[in-house]
């Protein structure tokens, strides 16, 4: 039992033409930028892997990471919450020149869409969006007299996460606020791969400390001293 | 018009005045951040982020960022003791269960109903949502914060709104820049007033009809 | 911003009759057994609270904990996955002579609607007891050609649990595997009431060790060196 | 009949030879948990057990047993290195979200369709249903390890379960105390039997016809 690979290049070999790829993050907080930056580094010199779905929160920032990948032409879709943010032109431009889909998700729907793919739950009623044009063609449903719309699940064929540490169990820590939508996809992907800031053996995370349990992942590459997605953008980096 | 309107920042300071001491408190992305600032002595509310962090306190000092510990508007933030992290999914159960006593958003329209458009103006541009459809119906109050007509003087409160809705029927109570409104089996009910407004020209600046229930009190807050 | 409860006695007094209460623990492991004992205390004492609703994975073991509940006649109903277990005389005796009623949920069934009312979801749909008699009445529907039982959330008017730290902000960490039931029903209660063997100052606990943040936590009672009800079960002990 | 019929720890053990190296395995309270005896050199399988931990061993020596860690079957067990603990309903979630490999579970009746009846015998008595049928339409595999008849020599394996369900068409092989059977298409196709009893024998102590569709091995296990 030993998860983990050497390289980064190896780790994201198997990320195929047209995968439905979910990427941890929120903003520069938990973004695997490292991992990110060798899919588009394959891109580029191969052709492959285009027409990918990208399910995040945003639709990336700048001239790095998901920005980058969208700006390369790899991304047919976002599955997204919020891709309206400074420094989102890369996104935007696609958009409105009709050259990516958009599928638009409250925060909290995508959040929990993507726990119930990992939970094995195909569909949930929520209170969000009821009443709203995001609902329109849901089944709504009405409990204890108020108003539900029912969610399906969202899977993903990959999901590329980043946390602090790592074993070769695949056991995963995340630093701060950088948990944010990592856990949640490392159960909902098919394969899931980690860049970590430090690779340890198993047995070198306190078992009460594991916030994802290594069964939800199946690759771990370290990485250390990774990048901040954020910093690259202010500094008006380009990948 | 004899009176001046109140500043961002007083708006800010009259909602702050209404959170309870130990509230859990969920302030939306731009202007209502603002709120934080103005709790009152005494009080200690616990702020919530989207994104999985309880209990954040001010901004850093510049240069001292950690990108890494930021909230939902991607503003690095610090903790303060007792604070927590979470993944997204359990900071939407935090959101959507219910737990949350206040949430405070800011507005494109009110309708009397309680409904609320705050997410999309039109159907041109990049369309975003956040997290706004999952705070109208989770915290236990929702508020808004706005100035009381737009930068064109049109009624944000108004019978219906015309916007895209963010969520139907969950505000309850608005803080505008010229009074507190609250909204009561769907209608406008004027609690308080800028004391130099006289009620004909708040109601020519409202969309729909101003009820009263009781004494209007004044709108009173310090200079900011 | 100061959630402790300095007594026992103090922090279960608002439980009332006819309660829907959750009670931590999976068998001994992570059950609250001084809370549970300082209520059968008082019902002794008052005759309140009585009929009580019980929710937990089982029904009680020997002469403890929720066994005690149920011998002492205050429980009028157990909503569990497993009541037949050893030692489980006190529930058995009660069902057999149909002075108690058992709502029999599958165990996972049970985790994700107790997290549903947490998380502010209604009903969701899972293939669990499809097909079986636990799925009578209940709608059911297919998605992706796959059947699926709607399952509702679980709400309860209060929840005891058992912490390992606890601060005065309610946030909790557990112990070992005495984790199980705890956080989720922290979730689902209208009052949470967390018996903790160290109750800390704010910031006694590092927010990413937290594992139940203190929004869900109304009350921290602390109990240094708690007993463990499997001994208890073990020894015979009674109360 | 001329043939000695499997013990209870030689059928473990066949079920055993099935698991694949790095495979998350579930085992039922009691019979199957001795499956995990007899892991090959090797291999190393990891664990789960349903309330809140993966990655556990053996049961700890008697008096050193620390019982807020135990299993599913309330047993004390250890951990091994690269062990987790988490929720109910992140357990269940492991479960029913197929990220098992395994699961290998006692059994009433199996129906030649897959279907499963393990939980229930009547409608008498205390019921209590546990992990079961999450488990069953949760992991990749689904196995049942049982004597082939039941005490008093009726058929286990049969056309139609009578004894209440725990899930439909889960079980894609049986191991018994006779014969290795997989469950393909709504029938009981043979992969193995003891090689010193007959299809005939084989077939009068199954409830539904024994298919084959090629060579059926010999089941062949150690002493033990």
């Amino acid at each position: 039992m030993d998860k983990s690979i050497s390289t980064l290049t190896e780790s994201v070999a198997d990320i195929h033409d047209g995968a439905v790829l979910m990427i941890g993050g929120f903003g520069g907080s938990g973004s695997p930028i490292e991992l990110i930056h060798t899919l588009i580094d394959r891109f580029r010199e191969t052709g492959s892997p285009k027409d990918v779905t990208v399910i995040n929160n945003n639709a990336g920032n700048g001239f790095v990471g998901i920005a980058a990948m969208i700006k390369a032409g790899m991304v047919k879709k976002m599955i997204c919450s919020f891709p309206r943010s400074s420094n989102a032109e890369a996104f935007n431009e696609k958009f409105l020149a009709d050259e990516i889909e958009l599928e638009l998700v409250p925060q909290g729907t995508l959040a929990e869409r993507i726990r119930a793919a990992g939970a094995g739950i195909p569909a949930f009623y929520t209170p969000t969006s009821f009443g709203t044009e995001l609902a329109i063609g849901k089944p709504t449903e009405e409990f204890d007299g108020k108003h539900y719309v029912q969610e399906r699940w969202l899977k993903a064929d990959f999901a590329i996460v980043k946390g602090q540490l790592g074993d070769k169990h695949g056991n995963l820590t995340y630093r701060l606020a950088g948990r944010n939508f990592n856990p949640l996809m490392c159960m909902a992907a098919d394969v899931t791969i980690a860049q970590v800031s430090d690779l340890v053996e198993a047995g070198g995370i306190d078992p009460e400390q594991v916030i994802t349990p290594g069964i939800f992942v199946d690759h771990v590459v370290e990485v250390k001293s990774p990048q901040q997605e954020e910093i690259l953008v202010r500094t008006g980096a380009v990948h | 018009m004899t009176y001046t309107k109140l500043t961002n920042a007083q708006i800010a300071w009259r909602a702050a005045q209404d959170i309870e001491d130990g509230a859990y408190v969920n302030l939306g992305i731009g202007f209502p951040e603002m709120v934080a600032k103005f709790q009152p002595e005494g009080r200690e509310a616990v702020f919530h982020t989207e994104n999985g962090v309880l209990g954040f306190g001010q901004a850093p000092a510049e240069g001292s960022e950690d990108w890494d510990l930021i909230n939902a508007g991607k503003k690095a933030i610090t903790l303060k003791p007792g604070a927590s992290f979470f993944h997204h999914a359990d900071s939407f159960a935090m959101v959507r269960g219910g737990h949350l006593d206040v949430a405070i958003l800011g507005a494109y329209q009110i309708a009397q109903n309680g409904d609320l458009a705050n997410w999309r103006v039109g159907s041109k541009g990049v369309p975003a949502v956040g997290g706004a459809m999952d705070l109208v119906h989770g915290a236990k109050r929702v508020a808004v914060i706005t100035d009381h007509v737009t930068k064109d003087g049109k009624p944000k409160l108004v019978e219906t709104c015309t916007f895209p809705l963010t969520g139907v029927g969950c505000v309850t109570r608005v803080y505008t820049s010229l009074a507190v409104v609250d909204i009561e089996g769907g209608k406008f009910v004027l609690r308080e007033k800028l004391s130099d407004i006289s009620m004909d020209e708040l109601q020519a600046l409202t969309g729909a009809t101003l009820h009263t229930d009781g004494p209007v009190a004044d709108l009173s807050v310090p200079e900011l």
